[in-house]
C-alpha cells in the first residue's frame, strides 16, 4: 500500500510533511549532496530584514548536552539585494521554498512582507517575531499579544500567501499568543522558536556567546516543543508546524499526534544530514503498520481537545 | 549540484585502527576510499556520533590514502569524549570532504613553514606531504603544551620536513610560543600556512606581516552544519577578498567588512584579509 | 591552601554551596550509602502540603534527551502526619535540611509553612510556588506576580527563619516575578524549578505520562536555568540557589559565576550518586588553581550587572 | 545508617565479557566482586551511563558468582543503546544491590512456578538457582516474542529447571502467551514467582488468584533513582500490607490505598496485595 504524505498549509501543499527550519538549512543548496532533497517538503529560508545586517559578534555557537545555542544575530543581506541576488535562484530549485521575515518595527515586517511575498518563486511566508537574539527587541513582538496582533494583521494585509507566524515559547501561555496571531489573520503557526539561554565560560568568567544570550534548540528542548504544539493545537483551528528537536520518525509523529500538520527539522541536520530521508521513511512505515492511507489521519490524534478542523476538511478537496 | 558534487557526500565507514597517541589524544583510522580520494589539504569532514542527539564534529582529515582517512582529536568535552569510545570494527559515519582546504594551487616552488599549534597538526600534514611532493621544502613549526602532547612529530620528519618544536612548558624542545620560534628563527619562508588556537594565529600573522610573508591561515570557531547553512562560524572579512560571500557593496550595520563562514568561504583565509 | 566553601542563605550558615534538589534525594538517608555527604550542604526536602497526596497515576517519570519528565504530583503524608513521624527523625540527622512547602491556596502556604518553621529540626523553609505538575494550579502563583506577592508575604509572616521561594522558567518575564517575591519578603529565591514538557507514545498515541503534561529537568534545561540565575541576579539583591541540570563543577560554577551564592543538584544525582562529591572536589580545585581563598569571591564575577551585594556583606560577619 | 549499609554502595567495575545473545539484547559480565558476594535474589542495580548526562539504567542482576555480576539488557532506547556499546576492559559504575528482591526466606520445599517475560528472564536465575539449591522444584514458564528472544533459556535447564516455553509468533514452544500456558498446566505450583511486562504479570496474577497460588510480582516501572529518592515508580498497594510506605492510616485523596515505591518497597509485591 502507498501511503499519502502531502498535507497542507493554507493554501500550500506539500508532498511530504518533513519541512527544513528558518536559519539551519541555508537555501537546501547546502545540503543536496547529502540526502535525496524529495524527502524535504520545503525549506524555510533564513530569516531576511529590511535593511542588511552583518549579525552578531562570535562565538555565535555553543554545543550543550543534546541541543546547542545559537545567537547569530539574523545576519543577512538586506531584502534589496535578496530580491536581486538570492531570490531569482530560488526558481531553479526543484524544491518548494518559505521566505522567512524577521524586523524591529511593525512596518519592516509589512515592508519586507510585501516585497518577498510579491516573488513567484517564494511559496509562503513565514513571520518570525521571535528570534531571541537580537538584543531582546525581536522577540517582544511574540511575547506580548498586543504586538503580535499588530504585526501579524499588517504582514497579512499585504499578501495573499499563506501567512506562517512563528511563535516563541518563552512566554507564559503560548496559547494565548496563538489565538491572537489566528484571530489577526494568520494561516499557521510555526511552534516553536528556540528557548532563551545561555552558557557561561568558567575559565573567562563570561558567557560564552559573543551575544551573551542565545537560543536553545535540538533533541534537548523537544519536550517543550511538543508540549506548546499540543497546547497550540487545542486552542487553535489554523495548521501547526511543529519543530524543537526533532530527529527522528518517532519525534515527528510525536508532534503531527500532538496537533502538527508538518515538521520542520533545524538542529537534527547537524547531527545527520540523511535526517529528513530517516524521517519520512519512518513515517511511511509506521502508516504502512497501522494501515492507514495518509498521514493527515493521524494529526492531533493523541490530543483530545484537539481543535483544528482544517486539516481534515483540507482532505476533502 | 554544486561543482564538489560528486566528491562530497556521507560515508559510511568503519574504523580500521584507533591509536592513542597521548592521554586524551586519539588517532583513528577509518575505511573510506573515496573521502581519501577526493580530499585536497587543509580540508575537513562534519564527524557523526555513534548515538545522535548532538551535532558532529569538525575534524581535519588528517590522512588520506588508498582506502584509509584518519581523524585525529583531543578529548575535550562531550562528543569527543563520545568518539573516543569507538572502537575497531565499530561503524562510524561523516559528510565531507568539506571546506576548500589551504590555497596551494599556485604553490610549486620556494620555501614553506607550516606552523601548527595544538590539535591544529591535525590539518597540516596533508598539505605538508603535498608541498614536499612537489620539491617544495617544507618547515613545521610545532607547539604544543607540553612534550607528551607534541604528538606524531616524527612522521613529519619521516615525511621530509623540518622539524622545529616548542612546549608551553619546555619540556621539549624551543621553550615558548612556535609563533615566537618562528619569529626568530633566521631563515624567512616564502609562504607561511598555519593551524591552531586564535591567538597562535594571530601571532603568526603578525610575522608574516613583519617578515613580509604571505600567510595562509587555517581558522577554527565552533561549527554546526560545516557547510555554510547556518552562519554560526564567522570570522569577519575585508569585502574585497575573492573570499569573501555575495553581500551588498554597501555599509552593513556601519561596517565595510563582511562576516565569512569559516565552514563554506575556508576554513583557510589570507591573513592579510581579515578584519578581526 | 585549604579553602573556604562556606556561602550563607539569609541567615543559615552551609558548610558547602551544594545542595540536593527538593523532590529529588528523599531525605538523604536513601543516598547516604553512595558518597560522603559532608559534600551535601543540605538536603532540600520534597514538598509537604496541608492535605496528605496520593499523587499523580504512572507512569510519572520519562527519560528525554539528557533528560527527564516528572509528573510526580506533590505525593506526600500531608502535613499533620509530617510533624508527627517524619520532623523528628531529621534531628539525627547529620546534614541539614530545608523543608519544602507547596499548596493549592494562599492560606494552604501560611499554614503549613507556620507549622513546619516551628519545628527546630528545620533550618530554613522553602516554598515551592512553581509546580508544573499539579493540574496547573499550584504552578499559577509563580506565573503570576500578584499571587506570587500574597503566597510569599503570607508564608513571610509566619516565620523569622530563612524563606527561600522557589520561581518558575515558565514565564515571559522570570526578572519581575523574582522583584516582586523580594519586595513581599523572600529571604532568597531558588531558580528554577522544572520546565513543563510532554512526550507522546507514538504506539499507545497518548502522552506518556500519567499527568499528560510535566516539567522537564536534566542538564537539557541547564542553558535554560544559567540565563534565569543570570537575569534573577541583575534584578535582586538576595541570595539565589540556582537549579536545573547541575552535573558536575564545572556546571556548578557557571551557575555561582551567573550569581548564585549556592546550587541544587537534582536529577544529575541519578546519573551518578557521588556527582555532589565531584562537584565539591572541583569547586575546589577551581578555587585552588586560581588562588581565591573562598568561594563567596566568585559569585556572580561572570554578570557584569550582578545587582547581589548581599553575599559581600554577609562575608564581613 | 540503614541496615543495609554495608552491602549497597557504588562499584567502580569493569566489563569481563560481552555477548549477544540475540540481535539487541547483550549479555555483559562485569568484575565486582562485593556486588557478586551481597546480591539477593530478583535484587536490581543502577547501571550508570559511560557519559553522564543521562539517568543509570535499572537493570536486574542477572549472575552472581565468584568476583562476577552479570546484567542482560535488551537494546531499547537511548541509555542501552549507550550500553551496548560498551567492550570487554571498559569501565562500567553502578549502585547496589537494590530493592528487596523476591521473597523467599520462608520457602524451603515445594514447587515454585517461575514465570518469565522477554527481558523478565534477567530478574529470575538467582532466584531459580537458589530455590533450587535448597531442594525446591523449579519450573520455567518463559514467553517472548519469538524464538531468537528466547535467550539463554539452556541456562535454567542447566541450572535444573523444567523449562516451558510459548512464543507470541509460534516460532518456538507453545503459540501464545506464557500465562495461557501456566493457566493450562496440569500441575499446581506451591509458589508463583513472575517478572516481565505488565500485561503479563496481570495475567499471571490472575492465575495465582484462580488457583490459589500465592503469586510474587517483580513489578516494572520507569525509575529515576532506583533508592526511594524520587517517588517517581509508585505502584497502588493496599494499606495493610507489610510492604505499604508509612503513610497516614486515614483517607488519602478520597482512596484507601497507598502508592508504593516500586524501587524500595519492591520490586517484588504479593500480587494480591496490589490494588492496580
Ligand atoms: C575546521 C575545523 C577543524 C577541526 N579539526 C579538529 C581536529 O582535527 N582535531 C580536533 O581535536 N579538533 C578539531 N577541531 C575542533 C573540534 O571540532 C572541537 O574541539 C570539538 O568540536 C569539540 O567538541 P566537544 O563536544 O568534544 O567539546 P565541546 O563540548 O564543544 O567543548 C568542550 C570544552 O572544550 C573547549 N574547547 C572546544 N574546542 C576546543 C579547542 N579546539 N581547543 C581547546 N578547547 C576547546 C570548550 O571551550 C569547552 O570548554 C576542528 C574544528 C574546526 C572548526
Ligand atoms: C527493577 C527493574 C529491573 C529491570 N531489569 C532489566 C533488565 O535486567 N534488563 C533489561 O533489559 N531491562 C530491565 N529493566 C528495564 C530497563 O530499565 C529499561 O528498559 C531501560 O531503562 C530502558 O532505557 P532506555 O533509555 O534504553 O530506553 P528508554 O528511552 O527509556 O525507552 C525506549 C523505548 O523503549 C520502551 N521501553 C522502555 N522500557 C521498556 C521495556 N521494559 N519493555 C519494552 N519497551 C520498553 C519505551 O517505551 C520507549 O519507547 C528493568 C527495569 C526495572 C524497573
Ligand atoms: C543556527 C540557527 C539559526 C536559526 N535562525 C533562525 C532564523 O533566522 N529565523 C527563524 O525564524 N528561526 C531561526 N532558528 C530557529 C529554527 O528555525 C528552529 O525553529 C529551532 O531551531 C527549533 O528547531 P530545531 O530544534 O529542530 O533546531 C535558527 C536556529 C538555529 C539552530
Ligand atoms: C522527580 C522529581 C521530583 C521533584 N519534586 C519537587 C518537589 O516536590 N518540590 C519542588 O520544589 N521541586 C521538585 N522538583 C524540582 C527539583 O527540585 C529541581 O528544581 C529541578 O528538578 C531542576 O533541577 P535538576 O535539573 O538538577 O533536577 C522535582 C524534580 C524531580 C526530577
Ligand atoms: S558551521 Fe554552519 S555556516 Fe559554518
Ligand atoms: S525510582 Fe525513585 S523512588 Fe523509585
Amino acid at each position: 500500500m502507498s501511503v499519502d504524505l502531502r498535507v497542507r498549509i493554507g493554501t500550500l501543499e506539500l508532498p511530504v510533511p518533513t519541512l527544513t527550519a528558518s536559519g539551519c538549512y541555508g537555501y537546501g543548496t547546502e545540503f543536496e549532496d547529502f540526502l535525496d532533497m524529495r524527502s524535504v517538503g520545503a525549506v524555510v529560508l533564513k530569516s531576511v530584514t529590511r535593511k542588511p545586517r552583518l549579525g552578531n559578534a562570535t562565538p555565535r555557537l555553543v554545543h550543550t548536552p543534546s541541543g546547542m545555542l545559537n545567537a547569530i544575530g539574523l545576519q543577512n543581506p538586506g531584502i534589496d539585494w535578496y530580491l536581486d541576488h538570492d531570490v531569482a535562484k530560488f526558481a531553479a530549485l526543484p524544491w518548494k521554498v518559505i521566505g522567512s521575515v524577521a524586523g524591529f518595527a511593525v512596518d519592516d515586517y509589512a515592508y519586507v512582507c510585501e516585497r518577498l511575498a510579491a516573488r513567484p518563486e517564494i511559496a509562503a511566508i513565514e513571520i518570525n517575531i521571535s528570534c531571541p537574539n537580537v538584543a531582546h527587541e525581536g522577540e517582544t513582538f511574540a511575547c506580548d499579544p498586543h504586538l503580535t496582533e499588530k504585526v501579524v494583521r499588517s504582514a497579512r494585509a499585504t499578501t495573499d500567501k499563506p501567512l506562517i507566524v512563528k511563535l516563541s515559547p518563552n512566554v507564559t501561555d503560548i496559547a494565548a499568543i496563538a489565538r491572537v496571531a489566528e484571530a489577526a489573520g494568520a494561516d499557521a503557526l510555526a511552534v516553536i522558536n528556540t528557548v532563551r539561554g545561555m552558557a557561561i565560560d568558567i575559565d573567562a568568567r563570561k558567557p560564552r556567546l559573543g551575544n551573551i544570550t542565545g537560543g536553545l534548540s535540538g533533541p534537548a528542548i523537544r519536550p517543550i516543543a511538543v508540549l506548546a504544539v499540543y497546547e497550540v493545537a487545542r486552542a487553535v483551528k489554523i495548521p501547526i508546524i511543529g519543530q524543537g528537536g526533532i530527529e527522528t520518525a518517532t519525534d515527528a509523529l510525536e508532534f503531527l499526534l500532538a496537533g502538527a500538520s508538518a515538521v520542520c527539522i533545524g538542529t537534527a541536520n547537524y547531527a545527520d544530514p540523511r535526517v529528513p530521508e530517516k524521517i519520512v521513511a519512518g513515517i511511511r512505515e509506521y502508516l504502512a503498520r497501522r494501515n492507514l492511507r495518509s498521514v493527515r489521519q493521524i494529526i492531533g490524534e493523541a490530543n483530545v481537545g484537539f481543535a483544528n478542523s482544517y486539516q481534515k476538511e483540507g482532505d476533502e478537496g | 549540484m554544486t561543482a564538489h558534487a560528486m566528491q562530497r557526500r556521507v560515508h559510511d565507514a568503519h574504523v580500521l585502527d584507533r591509536t592513542e597517541l597521548a592521554p586524551d589524544v586519539v588517532l583513528l583510522g577509518v575505511h573510506a576510499p573515496e573521502a581519501a580520494r577526493f580530499t585536497k589539504p587543509g580540508q575537513f569532514a562534519m564527524v557523526m556520533l555513534p548515538g545522535g542527539e548532538n551535532a558532529a564534529v569538525a575534524l581535519g582529515i588528517y590522512e588520506a590514502h588508498g582506502d584509509r582517512v584518519s581523524f585525529m582529536f583531543f578529548v575535550c568535552g562531550k562528543r569527543t569524549h563520545d568518539l573516543a569510545r569507538l572502537h575497531i570494527g565499530d561503524r562510524i559515519s561523516f559528510y565531507g570532504p568539506l571546506g576548500n582546504g589551504f590555497l596551494l594551487d599556485d604553490v610549486h616552488s620556494g620555501d614553506v613553514a607550516i606552523v601548527a599549534g595544538g590539535v591544529g597538526i591535525a590539518s597540516v600534514l596533508l598539505p605538508a606531504q603535498a608541498l614536499i611532493a612537489r620539491g617544495v621544502t617544507v618547515r613545521l613549526y610545532y607547539g604544543a603544551r607540553s612534550a607528551e602532547r607534541l604528538v606524531d612529530a616524527q612522521r613529519f620528519a619521516d615525511a621530509g620536513c623540518e622539524v622545529h618544536t616548542s612546549t608551553d612548558d619546555g619540556s621539549h624542545g624551543y621553550h615558548g610560543y612556535i609563533s615566537d620560534l618562528l619569529a626568530s628563527a633566521s631563515h624567512t619562508p616564502t609562504l607561511i600556512l598555519a593551524c591552531g588556537p586564535t591567538p597562535m594565529l594571530r601571532a603568526t600573522a603578525r610575522v608574516g606581516t613583519e617578515r613580509h610573508v604571505p600567510t595562509q591561515l587555517s581558522l577554527e570557531e565552533t561549527f554546526a552544519c560545516g557547510v555554510g547553512g547556518c552562519w554560526g562560524c564567522v570570522v569577519p572579512l575585508t569585502r574585497t577578498s575573492a573570499q569573501a560571500p555575495s553581500f551588498p557593496p554597501i555599509e552593513c550595520d556601519g561596517s565595510d567588512v563582511v562576516n565569512a563562514r569559516i565552514c563554506a568561504e575556508g576554513p583557510v583565509f589570507w591573513a592579510h584579509e581579515l578584519r578581526w
